[in-house]
């Protein structure tokens, strides 16, 4: 999009989506939100970039690779974490217990707020994903 | 019958359903489907949530004052729902995705040309 | 020993953990070996699960910290357990397969993404299969219907995009059916977990009785297009005849077979057989599965087209499942299980066969089959065996069915089906025996002809002949399973 | 015609479903079936159990986190596809 | 050593595969080694008789039903015993004939392995033995009907799969009914249903006639005789030897064990199941003969004749007295024999001048006279005219009818015979009686020796059987008094 206003405007606001989408999921567990939620808004922050500085040569690049990575690692953490407690849960086995914390504060939710940026992660890139790909066929 | 009436929400809903699935299943236009797909899955996310509602009660989110269990509404609705959006998001991104296919292969994303041109 | 109950989570597990690994792996090799040894694992895992049930009987696990109505359950008996070493082995063995078919099929960008599909459609099924979560079920579902439809549009070519949309969309709706199915039960019921929403059932069954009628009306259609049932089968042929060799194999080997064994679940544990009973829906499903078991051979009849041929064929068979679970008696439904064993074995084999052949000839045409006897010999003597199978001849896995079925239905009273029973079998006989008679006599047709084709190598062979012995070994000593069966069927 | 036909079809469809939704419990009540013990025991014990005070977030993540996990699948299995139907080769880019 | 009874059965399967794989330099080299086969699977029957003590075997036996099992009883040395000696004069009649048929390699190794399957049939202990043999005999079969690979050929070979496979799952869905009144299916003399009430009568009539047109597919009972017929596109070697033979008198020899060894002369008496199967029979009989008196087509007439003779045979059965089942035992010997001697006649006179029907071969009386003396011999056996064997089995068969006070059935079986002169004797006329227009184009061209031999040795049979009826009818009479 060449439009100058527009690249101007959204280079001051991307920050701000971005920080908005960082708080839901950081605070998924305290008040409504959490990944997907988050994690949509950060994609659409993405998109937005990528919208407005596609014609110019200062677009960060996201290489397919990356995504890719980010979001199969994402996976991969959010499986071992799940996992390793579905198995101590479901086996009752007496291993390490991941503590969980006193409720209100950010940092508390045990192994919830982790989990949540997992997943945010993957919506991120998911969404990014979709949109670069219905657009040019390719990330 | 009455319950039909005071059960507005759910009976919307089911007719929403109704619509959406007579709209996937019989609809020829490929984009009309997707959004057929949509409204039958949104209906059945009302139909959910609207279980889930219990009157004068709040969210579940429990902050300082703990009202107890008369205090809140039913969670469980809710979560499951926010598991069926995201699971309807990718399914219509899918089907998205292949019709902007089939209107590449085919030229067109009515169900019924495809279907006469495919042949084999 | 005891941690052999944690196995079916950790298979599921696995499966996940390997598929998500593989787009990030750097080369095709590496992630056709990856595959294939995470299912070999649970391969293992499986088996060692089945020896636990036998030792301990079936068992819930709840899966995290919390117990069954609010965490998520799995529940694993003996059909559990055989069904697991049935899709974990046949899926190892159509993974082999396609290491030597997926460079011909696939283009090799979408290797990778294919096995990482595969790995994940396989656990959802696995998943479909434990979870004793309703709502989980769905989830699964809806992964593998994903997964399944990716599975087919891989091959980038016009009609598979087309078989997949018309996948996807009844695959969608059926998704739907069952979701609002779901609804009516959690709305009446208030619990997702299978054993309790059963729990609730009994106490309100006489207060609710149309909507109990409606929400398994709902699952019956919703999974009866999922599994291509006779009326709803129309996505099915498309989708099995484009896609890769191997991606039919496992659709209509695996993925229909998923969303039956969930359809059982939901008829003799959600609602109980007792409470079904008193619903109009079982006959249906019976007249449905008989219909099913003639029209799907008719069609069959019909075609031209090797692999639409075998696919349609597919709908018979599965009229053949719904048809057993219709009788509604014990026998019928182990009738049932026992030919989803055995169908899927015929099925892998006879799609993975229909591969190496259209690989071999460029075409799909039955007519241009003839001699091809003479050239692949193993291949199409592993055909011989599936053919006799379908069609009923003992010593076969066929055979074994087919008799289960005809017990259940005297069991059951309604004789007049045996003729049902006959007609479709006779129906496989004149779809099947022809292709056999053009690839070994036709010698006077195919005199000017002069094929390239070759038989594969035997590693590629390998995993049809293992699933011929199967089937054989299945027709001839059917006891060990057939008592398995029982044992999961007064388990479930 | 073919439009009379699919309104008959979807209002016969919408009546059967209707006839189930007439005897479901009423809307908005707190005795109703689906508010029995286990959403009672998401409110009452949902913040010890998890630590979470957002109970939703507790219930996806924690209790009922396969399912999440199977979402998170879905999404990862969407995109895959996706990648699979529209990513163009090197060689038609 | 009860194992010998396996070896008659699986030796020659084992020669077929291998005929498959070894490459044989000459003809005589396979055609030696194919007839020593042949021959030494008799020596191997007979010595499964003598040296098996206790001659039943039980191989495998996984659950209730799959339950492989043989047993020698009397019915079967019969059986096998025909058999084995039948195809030792084929073998040698086709060493010749399948010279000008070609594709001799395939047809010795399916000729073989249907010695085998056959055997199978005749040793099989129990219901589900003989079924899953009955099953193989299809599909070895198979392969020689369509020998020739025609598109004719094709064709009637899928219709002979339909009809075969339609009564092989009759037959399944009988066994199934069966099953669910006793699981014991093994063959004993007074059948193993003891008990029929009132309730499962009709259950009873409706698995038998399962039973009857199940197996009466092979029989070619009539509404499902189409295929016999057809299958005559089959080379002489496998019309005569199937179709007079092992295919045909495996359907009637399955209906014996079925009649006579699971549901026993009593329960079939009590159910009276002659109400529901004898029209059948009688249309059979009767439907054939007409039917063989149109055709034009030698092998054709014989085929319906066939028919025919089937339908007495079968109705010796369900009369359900000692007399009957002897003049039908007895028949099943004669006409194998009778036959067989016929279908090879009319071969030579096709293998030696290529005529077909009736018209052509007119005064090759004078041309071939060996062959069609032969001819005449056997088809006035089949009349029934004394002192020839076919007048031993029917007089039995109208004893056995009128035992049962049935006169009925001794006017259709006279009528029948009429019939049959009717059909044939105009066969004989014209070959040694042309007429005057007859010029004799050739002098004497009888066959070669290989098939000659056979057809005179089976002709000496023919009038041996008629002048000594004992030495095969006291042997019958021993196992009519077994079972009834």
């Amino acid at each position: 999009m060449k439009d100058a206003l527009l690249r101007e405007i959204g280079k001051v606001v991307i920050p701000f989506i971005q920080i908005f989408g960082i708080y839901i999921i950081l605070n998924g567990h305290l008040s409504p939100g959490g990944g997907f939620s988050g994690g949509t808004i950060l994609g659409v922050s993405l998109i937005m970039h990528k919208l407005i500085e596609e014609p110019y040569k200062s677009r960060i690049k996201i290489s397919e690779r990356a995504v890719m990575q980010f979001t199969c690692v994402s996976l991969i953490l959010y499986g071992l974490l799940k996992g390793y407690s579905f198995i101590t849960g479901g086996g009752e086995f007496e291993l390490l217990d991941i503590p969980l914390g006193i409720p209100g504060r950010i940092l508390s939710g045990g192994m919830l707020l982790p989990l949540n940026v997992a997943v945010g992660i993957i919506v991120c890139f998911t969404i990014y994903t979709f949109y670069t790909l219905f657009d040019k066929g390719e990330i | 019958m009455e319950r039909l009436i005071t059960n507005y929400y759910e009976t919307a809903s089911i007719i929403l359903f109704g619509i959406g699935f007579m709209t996937l299943l019989i609809h020829n236009n490929l984009i009309k489907k997707i959004i057929g797909m949509n409204i039958m899955d949104t209906s059945i996310f009302l139909f959910f949530i609207a279980k889930g509602y219990i009157s004068a009660k709040e969210a579940p989110i429990i902050r300082a004052p703990y009202m107890g269990v008369e205090g809140y509404i039913n969670p469980v609705p809710t979560a499951l729902m926010l598991t069926g959006i995201v699971v309807a998001v990718s399914v219509t991104a899918f089907a998205l995705a292949l019709t902007i296919k089939i209107y590449e292969k085919y030229g067109t994303i009515e169900l019924n040309e495809i279907l006469e041109k495919g042949g084999d | 020993m005891a941690a052999a109950a944690n196995f079916p989570l950790l298979i599921i597990l696995i499966l996940f953990l390997s598929s998500f690994m593989m787009p990030v792996l750097k080369r095709v090799k590496a992630v056709k070996w990856l595959s294939l040894s995470s299912i070999l694992l649970c391969v293992v895992l499986s088996v060692l699960t089945l020896a636990y049930v036998q030792q301990n009987g079936a068992f819930l696990y709840k899966v995290g910290h919390f117990e069954a109505p609010w965490g998520n359950e799995l529940k694993i008996g003996y059909l559990e357990a055989i069904m697991s070493i049935m899709f974990t082995s046949i899926a190892a063995l159509i993974t082999w397969a396609s290491f030597f078919s997926a460079d011909y099929e696939i283009k090799e960008k979408n290797i990778m993404l294919y096995y990482t599909l595969c790995g994940m459609l396989l656990a959802s099924l696995l998943g479909i299969l434990y979870s004793n979560d309703i709502f989980n079920c769905f989830v699964f579902i809806e992964l593998s219907s994903i997964a399944a439809c990716g599975i087919v549009v891989v091959k980038d070519k016009k009609e598979n995009i087309k078989a997949g949309v018309k996948y996807l969309i009844l695959s969608s709706l059926g998704s739907g059916l069952v979701l609002m199915g779901i609804a009516f039960l959690y709305s009446i019921t208030g619990n997702l977990n299978i054993g309790f929403i059963h729990q609730e059932l009994v106490k309100v069954k006489d207060l609710y009785h149309n909507t109990l009628i409606i929400s398994l009306g709902l699952f019956t259609v919703g999974l009866g297009v999922k599994s291509a049932m006779f009326p709803v089968h129309i996505w099915l042929p498309d989708a099995h005849t484009y896609a890769p060799s191997s991606s039919s194999a496992l659709l209509s080997s695996l993925v229909l077979k998923a969303y039956i064994l969930l359809y059982i679940k939901i008829i003799y544990r959600v609602f109980g057989i007792e409470i079904v009973k008193t619903l109009p829906i079982l006959e249906i499903v019976l007249v449905m599965g008989a219909v099913g078991m003639i029209f799907g051979s008719i069609l069959a009849l019909l075609q031209k087209d090797l692999k639409r041929m075998i696919a349609y064929s597919s709908v018979a068979q599965i009229g053949y499942i719904f048809f057993g679970i219709g009788l509604g008696n014990i026998l019928g439904l182990m009738a049932a299980i026992f030919h989803i064993i055995s169908h899927a074995l015929t099925k892998s084999a006879l799609f993975l066969i229909a591969g190496n052949i259209i690989e071999r000839i460029h075409s799909k045409e039955i007519s241009r089959l003839k001699g091809i006897g003479i050239e692949m010999p193993i291949t199409l003597g592993v055909f011989v065996v599936c053919a006799l199978s379908m069609v009923g001849i003992p010593l076969f896995a066929g055979f074994n069915s087919k008799w289960n079925f005809a017990l259940a239905i005297i069991d059951s009273n309604r004789i007049l089906f045996i003729a049902v029973l006959v007609a479709s079998s006779l129906l496989n006989a004149l779809y099947y025996l022809p292709i056999i008679i053009n690839a070994y006599f036709g010698e006077e047709n195919t005199k000017d002809r002069v094929y390239m084709s070759k038989e594969k190598s035997l590693g590629a062979l390998l995993p049809i002949l293992i699933l011929a012995f199967a089937i054989i070994y299945l027709g001839i000593s059917s006891n060990g399973i057939i008592d398995l069966i029982a044992k999961s069927v007064s388990n479930l | 015609m073919k439009k009379i036909l699919s309104v008959v079809l979807t209002v016969v469809f919408i009546s059967i479903l209707l006839v189930a939704l007439s005897e479901g419990p009423a809307f908005g009540n707190a005795d109703n079936p689906a508010n029995n013990y286990v959403s009672d025991r998401y409110i009452d014990e949902g913040v010890k159990d998890t630590g979470a005070i957002n109970i939703v977030t507790g219930i996806i993540l924690d209790y009922r986190a396969f399912d999440t996990f199977g979402e998170a699948t879905v999404l990862f299995a969407a995109v895959v596809s996706v990648i699979i139907v529209l990513k163009k080769s090197k060689e038609q880019v | 050593m009860n194992t010998l009874i396996l070896f008659p059965v699986l030796f020659p399967i084992t020669a077929a595969v291998a005929f498959n794989l070894i490459t044989f330099k000459t003809r005589a080299s396979r055609n030696i080694v194919t007839a020593s086969v042949i021959i030494v699977n008799f020596l191997l029957v007979l010595l499964a008789f003598r040296f098996a003590a206790i001659p039943e075997l039980q191989l495998v036996k996984t659950n209730s039903i799959l339950d492989i099992y043989f047993k020698v009883d009397k019915l079967g040395i019969l059986f096998s015993l025909l058999v084995s000696l039948l195809w030792i004069c084929t073998a040698f009649y086709s060493f010749e004939y399948m010279k000008h048929e070609g594709r001799e390699k395939s047809f010795f190794t399916f000729f073989t392995a249907t010695l085998g399957v056959t055997l199978g049939i005749a040793f099989a202990g129990n219901l589900f033995t003989m079924y899953l043999f009955y099953e193989f005999l299809t599909l070895v079969t198979f392969p020689l009907v369509i020998h020739s690979g025609s598109e004719e050929a094709m064709q009637v070979g899928r219709k002979y799969l339909k009809y075969s496979f339609f009564g092989a799952a009759l037959v399944l869905a009988g066994i199934a009914l069966l099953y669910m009144s006793g699981s014991n299916f093994s063959f004993t003399g007074y059948g193993v249903i003891n008990t029929v009430d009132v309730k499962s009568r009709g259950l009873l009539i409706f698995t038998y006639c399962l039973f009857f047109v199940g197996f009466g597919v092979k029989a070619a009972v009539v509404p499902l005789h189409a295929w016999l017929p057809s299958a005559m596109v089959a080379p002489t070697p496998v019309s005569s030897l199937l179709h007079a033979v092992a295919v045909v008198k495996v359907g009637i020899f399955a209906l014996t064990r079925v009649t006579y060894y699971i549901f026993g002369a009593q329960v079939i008496k009590t159910i009276d199941s002659i109400y529901f199967v004898g029209p059948l029979v009688v249309f059979t009989i009767l439907l054939g003969s007409i039917l063989a008196y149109h055709q034009d087509n030698l092998k054709k007439r014989l085929a319906y004749s066939t028919i025919s003779q089937l339908g007495y045979i079968i109705l010796g059965l369900i009369l359900l007295n000692r007399d009957s089942l002897t003049g039908a035992l007895m028949h099943l010997v004669n006409h194998a024999v009778i036959k067989i001697t016929l279908f090879f006649c009319v071969g030579a006179v096709m293998y030696m001048t290529g005529k077909k029907t009736i018209q052509e071969i007119k005064g090759i009386g004078k041309e071939m006279p060996i062959t069609m003396g032969c001819f005449s011999i056997a088809a006035i056996s089949l009349i029934g005219i004394p002192p020839t064997n076919g007048f031993v089995s029917k007089w039995y068969l109208a004893l056995g009818g009128l035992h049962e006070n049935r006169a009925i059935f001794v006017i259709i079986l006279l009528t029948s015979a009429l019939l049959t002169a009717a059909y044939l004797i105009p066969i004989i006329i014209t070959a040694f009686f042309p007429g005057e227009d007859y010029r004799p184009s050739v002098s004497r061209r009888d066959p070669p020796a290989n098939m000659l031999v056979p057809i005179v040795i089976l002709t000496a049979v023919v009038v041996l059987l008629g002048l000594f009826p004992n030495l095969v009818l006291n042997f019958i009479k021993v196992i009519a008094v077994e079972v009834i």
